[in-house]
């Protein structure tokens, strides 16, 4: 039977690239010759060669500057910045460039680059490399932010972030890379559109990356309980589908956003403040699981803790008031 | 052979000539800026390039018209240098529709691709990066690019990481630091350790110059070794301009920092002054020159009429989208 | 009669500071010599000398990561960084040092540091120096991030982050610098504690910085339709005051978060979904009023159309169905 | 006067005799954390510093307790080197609530503050900037600070930043480069323009010196006089050392990337060895020598079965604050 890993859907979207369109180029730190760090992007070099797939020095900001300066000029650049939690360094280039040039510009042209990193926790990786940046950028115009929450989705929503003329942030969870699942049905996933993996009436769980998972077992289980949860997986943060969230809440009229990360400053609570704002009347509870507001520990018990899950998804809909079955 | 010589004399009198319109172009454009901010026309702020105008004409005419700048927020004349029509140039900064970003970008952060201005950047070290990327293309596309910063720059991350980068992947770029000898109110000694710029490039194996900025020739010459060092696969070149602005930093900037005796030994040596008596000397009648002189100062009259009375952008009918659809 | 201007509150809070506690320093890009740029910190030069006060090379990344190491080993530095706009540069210090130490240290010591930057639209000054970065900051923990309304706030809120002892990012709008209002009561306003500048029955604004003053000449103008309007002073986004807006909120029941940013990754969406999350049921209305989601336009035009003010929030209350007169 | 000085040859002798049983200890220390990242006791990844251990030690050597350190990931030699106690390091490694930090840290980003370690930083450049504002605390406390960092981050514009601004302050700060010729699998001349690392300082007119970083008394002597200087007020120095690490980058790395004959040459200078024939050719005793040895394998059997036995923190009943109260 024909699964993909999550890992090999990443490097099969930038090697198929790669090839579709000259203009591709794809650089970083160790991700040529060694194949990357997590072994995403092995056997590219020895493809595609030194011109197309190169490694780079440890510089991050003029790696941003050099993806966002060649983009702008003809190229199409894939970059990988290791770990999301060193998208810190090349933010300048990625916010005060790439990010405004369509805009002040004045549609003189684009920016399409897609820059790649690792983020998530779980892997006992400690506070500096198991974070995730999409709140980081959540709140810059013109920059598309988008984080697969399966292999199929890994190759068809990178395969469109490098289609995309526009700046895309892409997120892989460390513990998606090596998750198994079946192959894509479209060749592309479309940026923007969230997708719904479960179809329920009583509750809309709302999470993305890793936590789609985690929400479609929580549902699994609440079904025993006779809560049938509905499932959002939003697929990118920037653009927002706020549609499909507000249709499904039409239904189920209960919303809960599953977040790894603090809930202050987080995507999740700025979704529920979205959906408060276009559609108040039709929630019946809302609600946010997400961390604490500390930095992620590294010692197993901590972190084990520290992220949601499953049985902390299960636990905060059992816990809630007012979900019962339909 | 007496008439090749006096054909390539006249053809290279000519061409300097031009640059040297070119510079007069600048000046006039400056002096009206300054004006037009002072009149409350140009709002915000605005960062003048009289003064400097030698290193973006004298380098620039040292390249291809496919060749790619990038600049500072200190950057309308190098986009008047690399061919923006003026026009366009002050609308921008009028914040009119018929700007060359539509009104949307301002003084600080020109964008003409058009013309391969790939930008002018408000953060000091973003056209290093950017001059490093459109390095990227040109080294695929047979082309050059060239980024231009100031001295302060010389101290910025930006600056050490895009070096490195460049002569790693030999590619094609120019640096030029234009070296006016203050970062904003501070002078280049008080930020900048060993205070040589230039010679910052040696421990990376790239090969550099300093340059009089303000000699039209010299820096044509030292750009044209570089950008025919960086077409023929030889990699990046720092060069290190040292020049002089005329006005303060920004806005209305008064620079009582500046000691007076330096800023008259830089007045003396006005690069448009010295480019107007080598013409001279060279043979170039004054009425030719006076000729050039007095085209820029009707085109920067006829631009900022035209500026002037172009309208606004409507925000109501302007669709502006985040994302390229 | 005693006036007190914004820039001077600042300056005399930096320099009251200075003089309390030997183990404060100020530095920054032409905030010494020059006395800053936007004419906040004269004469602190002058008065404290080179070992307390000094300009510094065009570091962002260095000054943050100098502060964060002299503040874990003794000193109390403040330091700005000119226009927030630049404050994606020393980013990788302030949220993978300064903001993870006290934690990650297992509490062995904390991180006392204050960045200044001066933010906001309005200005004139184009895309890229009229943001504010309190959203790319607000998902990390560890960081408080305070925004002052008023002159008053000013003084007493810059006072109470440098006498903090976690790292503190501090904004200051640029269209406040030349406001001039009432001298302070306290000495130290304390850090995450929201203001009520106004009392009313059937609507709560809440809003931070110079939105406030905003929301203020708003709700005057409401009061005229007979609409009786409640503003809140966020004043902090990180910690957040939310216990202020719901206690507001079940008293007025709608709520109007008015933000000088998109909608999209801003504060305002995620407090919304954060009183939604504790409150849902006390809410009868809930909006958003946000800036276009796009960078900041140069020209006037497009700009003053771009930025919320008093007519528009004025205009989104007004065109708001369910706001009556209580 | 013959007594005098064989009092100082023997005072030196046992100074470098317990830095010996420093280097072993590190040793020790590296070889059971390889050993319990294998058997699953350490979590996540792990960064060896087995083969360096004459950089820290010889540095830490030069210091006074009261001195500031900075470190990378690769930071379990530099705390072990300045006093962090060998039972806590293991137990943070392992995760437990007698870890160091409380199992909080793990092995990338150790902190120790009473022994002056400021912290170990998973960002690449991290530590430099740390180790400069540790110096200009150092510069008001007559104490000097250390900032050690790898040959890579000689490529991040952290590493420029903090030189230009060491130097503009003349701040009390060592740069110490662990050059080991790899940034994870890159080596360093395809990152390294111009491949000189101890050479970027001279721009700076930063004093620097390539040192042989397998030599306990090399190291020793090139931070002293660094030291020293930094003390006086003499500001930076930047000390490149030359060294090779005997695990791969991390975890189980193979380094397949590494030529066995270069492997093969460093592993004949290990520093261990180096300064075990030296102490034996300074007249030291076998006796004395196996004795420290086995005194660290003891102490390191002592600290693994502790930190093994040690409880995990309970989630529950540690109320972790975000903010310091
Ligand atoms: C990263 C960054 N830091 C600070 C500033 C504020 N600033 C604008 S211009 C300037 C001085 C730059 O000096 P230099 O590089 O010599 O260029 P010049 O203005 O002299 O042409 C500074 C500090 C900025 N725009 N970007
Ligand atoms: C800013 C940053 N970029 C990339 C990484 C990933 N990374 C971890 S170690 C390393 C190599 C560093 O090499 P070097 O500085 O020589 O130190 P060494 O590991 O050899 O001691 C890299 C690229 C990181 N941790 N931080
Ligand atoms: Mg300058
Ligand atoms: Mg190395």
């Amino acid at each position: 039977m024909s699964e993909l890993e999550f890992r090999t859907a990443v490097r099969d979207a930038i090697a198929e690239e790669l090839d579709r369109d000259p203009s591709v180029i794809f650089f970083g730190e160790d991700v040529a010759v060694a194949g990357g760090v997590f072994k995403a992007t092995p056997e590219l070099f020895e493809r595609f060669g030194p011109e197309r797939v190169f490694d780079t020095p440890i510089s991050e900001l003029a790696l941003a500057g050099m993806a966002y300066g060649a983009a702008v000029t003809g190229l199409r650049p894939v970059f990988e910045i290791m770990f999301g939690d060193f998208m810190a360094l090349p933010m300048d280039s990625l916010v005060n460039q790439a990010a405004k040039f369509w805009y002040i510009s004045n549609e003189q042209g684009s920016v399409p680059l897609v820059v790649r990193s690792a983020v998530g926790g779980g892997g006992r990786f400690g506070a500096i490399h198991s974070q995730t940046h999409a709140t980081w950028y959540q709140g810059i115009p013109g920059l598309k932010i988008v984080f697969p929450s399966s292999p199929a989705e890994a190759k068809g929503l990178l395969k469109a972030s490098i289609r995309d003329d526009n700046p895309v942030v892409f997120l892989e969870h460390k513990r998606l890379y090596s998750v198994k699942g079946p192959l894509p049905e479209q060749e592309v996933i479309p940026i923007g559109q969230a997708g719904i993996p479960r179809r329920g009436e009583d509750l809309t769980i709302v999470s993305i990356g890793k936590s789609v998972a985690d929400a479609l077992a929580a549902a699994e289980a609440l079904g025993q309980d006779g809560v049938s949860a509905e499932v959002v997986d939003l697929r990118s943060l920037r653009p927002l589908d706020l549609g499909t969230v507000l249709e499904s809440v039409s239904r189920t009229h209960r919303l809960l956003a599953v977040e790894e990360g603090p809930m202050i400053g987080g995507w999740a609570a700025g979704l529920l403040g979205a959906v408060a704002a276009e559609g108040l009347h039709e929630l019946d509870d809302a609600w946010i699981l997400a961390t604490d507001e500390t930095p992620i520990p590294y010692s197993p018990t901590l972190e084990d803790a520290f992220i949601p899950d499953t049985e902390s998804i299960l636990a905060s809909v059992r816990s809630r008031a007012g979900v019962v079955a339909g | 052979m007496a008439d090749v010589q006096s054909a390539q004399q006249t053809e290279s009198m000519t061409l300097f000539l031009d640059a040297y319109a070119r510079m007069v172009l600048i000046r006039r454009f400056e002096t009206a800026i300054h004006r037009l901010f002072l009149e409350g026309h140009v709002h915000g702020t605005t960062h003048l390039y009289a003064g400097q105008e030698a290193v973006a004409v004298g380098t620039c005419l040292a390249l291809e018209p496919e060749d790619y700048v990038t600049g500072t927020y200190r950057g309308h004349g190098l986009a008047l240098a690399k061919g923006t029509e003026p026009g366009a140039l002050v609308a921008e900064m009028l914040g009119r529709a018929s700007g060359v970003c539509g009104g949307r970008a301002g003084s600080m952060n020109v964008v003409d691709l058009e013309h391969r201005l790939v930008g002018c950047y408000g953060i000091v070290g973003g056209s290093i990066a950017a001059g490093l990327g459109a390095a990227l293309s040109a080294s695929r596309q047979g082309r050059v690019s060239v980024a231009f910063f100031g001295d302060g720059a010389a101290n910025h991350g930006y600056f050490h990481e895009c070096l490195n980068m460049a002569k790693v992947a030999m590619l094609p770029l120019v640096f030029v630091c234009e070296n006016n000898f203050y970062a904003e109110f501070t002078p280049l000694d008080a930020a900048t350790a060993g205070g040589d710029i230039a010679g910052r490039a040696k421990a990376y194996e790239i090969p550099s110059a300093v340059v009089d900025g303000n000699d039209l020739w010299a820096v044509h010459a030292a750009a044209s070794t570089a950008v025919e060092r960086a077409r023929g696969g030889g990699g990046p070149t720092l060069l290190e301009c040292q020049t002089y602005r005329h006005y303060g930093h920004s806005k209305s900037d008064p620079a009582p920092y500046r000691p007076k005796d330096e800023v008259q030994q830089w007045m003396e040596r006005d690069p448009l002054k010295l480019a107007r008596s080598r013409l001279l000397d060279d043979g170039l009648t004054e009425e030719r020159i006076v000729a050039v002189e007095e085209e820029a100062e009707a085109l920067m009259e006829d631009a900022v009429r035209a500026a002037k009375d172009a309208p606004y952008p409507d925000p109501r009918s302007e669709a502006a989208t985040e994302f390229r659809p």
